[in-house]
């Protein structure tokens, strides 16, 4: 379904997309706080290898947890300071995870130790993804998955695209936004290593309408020698989700249980990139990122560079502190994002956002029975049937829903839960569901004998 | 750490703005002008009746449904089109005990709402129409004046209706059936025709669908199927025999309208998918065709959505949409 | 009540309590003997039954062949054979088509008696109708089987306004609706809401007689011989058997 | 099998187990003949007439009956009690034997009366057979005249006949129709229920899957 204005995909929906709080806020440096938590889990994929120990000094940049295997990405302090204890500790995701507690030395001018600052040009394609490895680089967008994982195609694959994210569709957010404004030539630096590092010859930035000063500021940058598009998207939830990014630019839809690579295509976040790009141009690894905070919750909404680990506490007082109506903060966007009950969680990798919700944003709690109205059908981007995949799962007939209703195709976006006007909580159910099976299957893989594990 | 001061939910913690109640309460909204043209062409009788079976569906509601259940509109619903679907000189206490039973049967005994397989008003109105067959299908004259009753409208519970207070005209698809007389176009589109409550007021129910079809609370894909193959099959039958109506005359005639836009459309008995409305809204149009123009009934609309209405577990099972990365869209 | 005369004790040593194995030709032997004795028993029953049946299904005929002539004195059965009537068919009556004379006390005749069906709204309506060729009148008409809508359709049957009507009406009948009738003498005003039926009822006898037509009306023009041939023989008694089966 | 006393026998099928009621057996002719309460109860008689019959001849002829052909035998014994009872009724009450028309035959495979054979009288010792077919074809004659007394009187407006709730009362014809019967059926099992249910109050909130979490309060 094209549009007359840009170009989008078909389903989804449109949520009030409540940008303005902060879309032209400039983005600022947050001061260190007194303590950070860096959770060696921060990442898709295996946590990180400790490697220091309770009392010892580190500096701002040093690694403090090695990569544990290939789908894995070290963690380094993001201040002077010295490990105070290493814990269980509330983490973004709910639980209780491993955590290094970091007391932020007082006083410190928090200059990174000095490091050689590697020339991109003469790296081979490895070398660069060791490098992006190395820095700690996961995707800024939210999922925290490896970005060198993403850069190492199979030999077999022939891939023509390099498709930037800068859609930030979810609601609040503006991270992604205030970065291309403020860093127009940072993104295309990261692109054209990116570029190199793929061998692809045409770079896509997708950028949502709704963010024309993003467009022209990468328009003004855009490299002469490089072929980059700046293509406008239509404001819609979900236009970031990488395969509807795919769908929108190549016409291509990736097929069911596939990669974008399948395809021919590689899809950054516009922070990751902007992220690799400093790797380059500073030697730092990825210990800060920008965050927006923001929400009608939040007294003083702002876009901010916050150190990894950095509580939310914290970051909320440097915001103002809340208003009297706050009711729920969620990490990341409304849309995707989780809720988090406890001051002491920290800021981490993959965290796009604070949104601190009131009272009369928070949504309704009534449920109502099914009617079968079709909205969520209409909703879903991958073209699932959400109401009978509900029903079948309030019936816990999970087999059925992966067989017969493609369940493992969800991309659990929420936006069959955002239209449903029974409220049914449709994407948590099937997060639930996904979790059973997956349990299922482990069970099942765990009675079937054993096979020789060379 | 303190008591959670938060709320704890799961994504999306957003919401969209349209809500069940919302819906049901607008398509409620859409019915008043409909209940008004009702009233306009038939009188006072039309409002007893109508707040009959509306009284019957929200009672039934309260006292067997689950706690609350009236607020959310469905019951009202159910109601209104039940005595839309009435003919204007039915004794209120018939409306009322059809809505008990379109309540009761059409939707509690399935589980409540959402669950039930048949539209409820219909099934309430089928219902009437198999326990009393003579008073569902006495259709009260059109002339005298506006106050009168159109019929014994107030007949004590369980006592018969008073036939010399009903004086009979016929409806245009009686006509057409039983005498082979055409009813002029204007008087079935102004709707100044004798019939059910709700089968004279096509432009208010068109304009109330075309409303709620613009804020998506009924899938467009039904009326419009429906509407196009009566149309079509009519016109073309037409052609090879012309002693059969034509198609507007089809069209505008009996409750084809109010089916079409109201009943056919009610989401929890329609499919959910767009391929199966267009497939469900071809059956019912066929269907009516079919029973009007040879079954043994002058009219057909109910029973062809009552039929489809069981079929669309079928129709949505065949016509599961075509997953995102599949077909020919994919590129492998 | 027939159990000792069930061969088994005799045919075989008491039985064991637990039956091994049974031989076929005990089972088969078993059965057959049952068989025999049930149907002894049947054949018993239906010798008793059968003379009330038929003298029950007899009576249901005189009584419709009276009330659909209006009372006559008696009456006998005619068969249609090869495209005319006559009181003596050839042997085998089994197949032909019947329809039932009425004589008054001066064994002049006083119509005939048609029975007839076709199908109604729901099923099949069948009916028996009285007939005055002379005149051209229909001079009764009473449903016999039917399954019309109950409280609807059935009214042809129970609604005695209705039935009146086809007192005493010409042919061929015309339906027409309530307050739409003038006094034409075909006329027969229908039911209300019970339209299809009623035309049925309506159609059924008109389309009765446009077949018959011909054949009542020449049988009609040499009745009075036949009624007067026809004195002698026995008067109801005679009637009612000859009309076993109806039409 | 459990040991029963004789009045056990007796009572079981007119309530406890009664076979319409509570088994759901011999819906076929509940559902089809219970427009009337004359015709229920010519139902009713002829199946009990049939049910005793059978009952008697099959556990007095057990010890003959080889196992093999035994259920070849409860037919052909139960179908010639049903041809009996078809005739005899057609030559007593001819109107109600065309009323009820091919469902007499059809009491051959009503799957209560060959059910008690199979289950009772080939295991039992006559007397007690003929308890169980008596309490189990009153249990059948008394839920056939429930739903006959139903339907007769909301259908139209009679009991037997008779007319009893006045002139003016509108007859609801489609209790006199087949769906009728299920209707009729339904409520009566759905006040079965009800009654039982209510002894065992139970709150059954509605559940998601484990774990979800909703707003408490919701409909």
């Amino acid at each position: 379904m094209l549009s007359f204005f840009g170009m989008t995909f078909s389903h989804g929906v449109h949520p009030p997309d409540s940008k303005s709080l902060t879309e032209h806020v400039a983005i600022r440096r947050m001061p260190f706080p007194k303590r950070l938590a860096l959770p060696l889990r921060q990442h898709a994929g295996k946590p990180a290898r400790l490697l220091v120990r309770k009392g010892d000094r580190v500096q701002r940049g040093d690694m403090i947890a090695e990569a544990d295997g290939y789908v894995s990405v070290p963690i380094h302090a993001s201040a002077a300071g010295t490990v105070a204890a290493i814990d269980w500790w509330p983490h973004p995701d709910g639980t209780m995870a491993e955590t290094v507690i970091l007391d932020v030395e007082p006083w410190s001018p928090q200059i990174p130790r000095p490091r050689l600052v590697p020339d991109w040009n003469g790296l081979t394609p490895a070398q660069v993804r060791k490098a992006v490895q190395g820095g700690g680089v996961v995707g800024l967008g939210g999922a925290a998955f490896p970005t060198h994982v993403k850069l190492s195609p199979p030999a077999d694959l022939e891939l023509e695209w390099l498709l930037v994210n800068g859609a930030e569709c979810e609601p609040y957010l503006t991270t992604d936004h205030r970065t291309m404004v403020e860093f127009p030539e940072r993104v295309h630096f990261g692109i054209r290593i990116m570029m190199q590092c793929l061998g692809v010859q045409r770079a896509v930035v997708g950028v949502e309408m709704n963010k024309p000063d993003a467009i022209a500021a990468l328009e003004r940058t855009k490299p002469a020698d490089l072929d980059v598009t700046i293509q406008p998207l239509v404001v819609k939830y979900p236009q970031g989700a990488e395969k509807m990014l795919i769908k929108v630019v190549t016409g291509r839809e990736v097929p069911s249980g596939k990669l974008p690579m399948h395809v021919g295509a590689v899809v950054q976040n516009v922070g990751s990139i902007a992220t690799i790009a400093e790797i380059f141009e500073t030697g730092l690894p990825l210990i800060e990122r920008v965050v927006t905070v923001t929400g009608s919750g939040v007294r003083r909404p702002s876009n901010l560079i916050v150190p990894v680990g950095a509580m939310l506490g914290d970051v909320l007082d440097y915001c103002g502190g809340l208003t009297d109506d706050a009711a729920e903060i969620v990490f990341g966007g409304p849309m995707m994002g989780s809720s988090q009950p406890d001051m002491r969680t920290p800021l981490v990798k993959g965290t796009t956002g604070v949104v601190v919700l009131t009272d009369r944003e928070v949504k309704p709690k009534t449920t109502y029975p099914c009617i079968k109205c079709g909205h969520c059908l209409d909703a879903c981007p991958v073209f699932l049937n959400p109401s009978r995949l509900g029903l079948l799962a309030q019936a816990g007939r999970y087999e059925e829903m992966r067989d017969a209703y493609h369940l493992m195709d969800c991309m659990l976006c929420g936006s069959c839960s955002y239209v449903c006007p029974s409220n049914i909580p449709l994407s948590q159910m099937f997060s639930l569901s996904k979790n059973m099976l997956r349990k299922q299957q482990d069970l099942v893989a765990a009675s079937a004998p054993k096979k020789d594990v060379a | 750490m303190e008591a959670p001061r938060f709320e704890l939910t799961a994504s999306p913690h957003i919401k969209g703005p349209d809500s069940t109640p919302r819906i049901m309460w607008t398509v409620v909204a859409t019915l008043v002008p409909v209940v008004g043209a009702a009233v306009w062409y038939f009188g006072p009788s039309a409002l007893l009746v109508i707040s009959a079976s509306t009284a019957g569906c929200l009672l039934t509601e309260r006292v067997f449904g689950p706690g609350g259940a009236v607020r959310d509109g469905s019951a009202a619903i159910t109601g209104l089109l039940l005595g839309l679907t009435l003919p204007p000189g039915l004794p209120m206490w018939m409306a009322g005990l059809g809505g008990v039973f379109a309540i009761g049967f059409g939707k509690l005994v399935f589980g409540g709402l959402g669950q039930n397989i048949f539209n409820p008003a219909l099934l309430g109105r089928a219902f009437l129409q198999a326990a009393f067959p003579e008073d569902l299908t006495t259709w009260p004259d059109m002339s005298g004046p506006w106050s009168a009753l159109r019929g014994d409208n107030l007949a004590l519970p369980l006592m018969s209706a008073d036939p010399v207070a009903t004086v009979t005209g016929a409806t245009p698809l009686g006509l057409m059936k039983f005498e082979g007389t055409d009813t002029e176009l204007v008087r079935l589109v102004l709707g100044s025709t004798g019939g059910s409550l709700g089968e004279t007021a096509a432009v208010v129910i068109l304009l109330g669908g075309a409303y709620l079809a613009l804020k998506k609370y009924l899938d467009w894909r039904i009326p419009v199927a429906i509407f196009a193959t009566v149309a079509l099959l009519s016109a073309l039958i037409h052609l090879l025999d012309p002693s059969k109506p034509g198609a507007l005359f089809m069209l505008f005639s009996g409750g084809l309208m109010l089916g079409a836009v109201y009943m056919a459309t009610d989401m929890v008995t329609s499919p959910t998918t767009p391929r199966g409305a267009w497939i469900f809204g071809f059956g019912i149009g066929a269907l009516v065709v079919l029973i009007r123009l040879w079954g043994g009934l002058p009219e057909g609309v109910m029973y062809s959505i009552l039929l489809m209405n069981a079929l669309v577990p079928f129709i949505d099972r065949a016509t599961k949409p075509r997953l995102f990365g599949t077909g020919k869209e994919a590129m492998a | 009540m027939s159990e000792h005369k069930l061969p088994m004790a005799e045919s075989g040593a008491p039985p064991p309590p637990v039956q091994v194995e049974s031989s076929s030709v005990r089972l088969v032997g078993t059965l057959a003997a049952a068989g025999a004795i049930a149907g002894l028993a049947i054949v018993l029953v239906f010798q008793w039954a059968r003379p009330r049946i038929e003298e029950h299904q007899a009576r249901v005929l005189a009584e419709a062949v009276t009330e659909v002539l209006g009372g006559p004195e008696r009456w006998q059965t005619v068969f249609l054979e090869s495209g005319s009537l006559t009181t003596a068919p050839s042997a085998d009556t089994a197949g032909l088509d019947r329809v039932y004379v009425g004589y008054d006390v001066n064994g002049d005749p006083v119509g005939i008696a048609l029975v007839a069906a076709e199908a109604g709204f729901q099923d099949v309506i069948r009916l028996i109708f009285g007939y005055d060729p002379g005149s051209g009148d229909v001079l009764g008409m009473k449903v016999l089987e039917s399954k019309e809508t109950p409280g609807l359709g059935d009214k042809i049957e129970k609604d005695s306004a209705f039935i009146g009507e086809f007192a005493e009406v010409g042919s061929p009948i015309r339906g027409v609706k309530k307050g739409r009738a003038t006094d034409a003498h075909e006329e027969v005003v229908m039911i209300t809401g019970a339209t299809i039926s009623s035309r049925a009822v309506i159609d059924i006898i008109n389309h009765r007689l446009d077949a018959l037509r011909d054949p009542l009306g020449r049988f009609w023009s040499s009745p009075r011989a036949l009624g007067a041939a026809d004195a002698a023989s026995p008067a109801r008694a005679s009637g009612s058997t000859s009309t076993r089966g109806g039409a | 099998m459990r040991a029963t006393t004789p009045r056990e026998d007796l009572l079981r099928g007119i309530w406890r187990e009664n076979p319409v009621l509570v088994q759901l057996l011999g819906l076929c002719p509940a559902l089809a003949v219970t427009n009337t309460v004359a015709n229920s109860l010519a139902m009713g008689i002829a199946t009990f007439f049939v049910l005793l019959g059978s009952s008697v001849l099959v556990s007095s002829l057990k010890r003959w009956i080889p196992k093999e052909v035994r259920i070849s035998a409860y037919i052909l014994i139960i179908a010639t009690f049903v041809t009996i009872a078809d005739l005899v009724l057609n030559a007593v009450v001819p109107d109600i034997h065309k009323a009820l028309g091919a469902f007499i035959a059809l009491i051959v495979v009503n799957c209560m009366i060959l059910g008690r054979q199979e289950a009772f009288a080939s295991r039992r010792p006559v007397g007690r057979a003929i308890l169980d077919a008596v309490g189990t074809g009153f249990g059948f004659l008394i839920a056939l005249t429930l739903m006959g007394s139903f339907r007769e009187v909301l259908g139209n407006g009679t009991f037997l006949g008779v007319r009893v709730l006045g002139e003016a009362f509108e007859p609801w014809i489609i209790m006199i129709l087949p769906p009728g019967g299920f209707f009729t059926l339904g409520v009566i099992l759905l006040a079965f229920g009800w009654w039982k249910e209510r002894k065992v109050e139970q709150v059954r909130p509605r559940r998601w899957p484990h774990g979800v979490t909703t707003g408490v309060g919701g409909a």
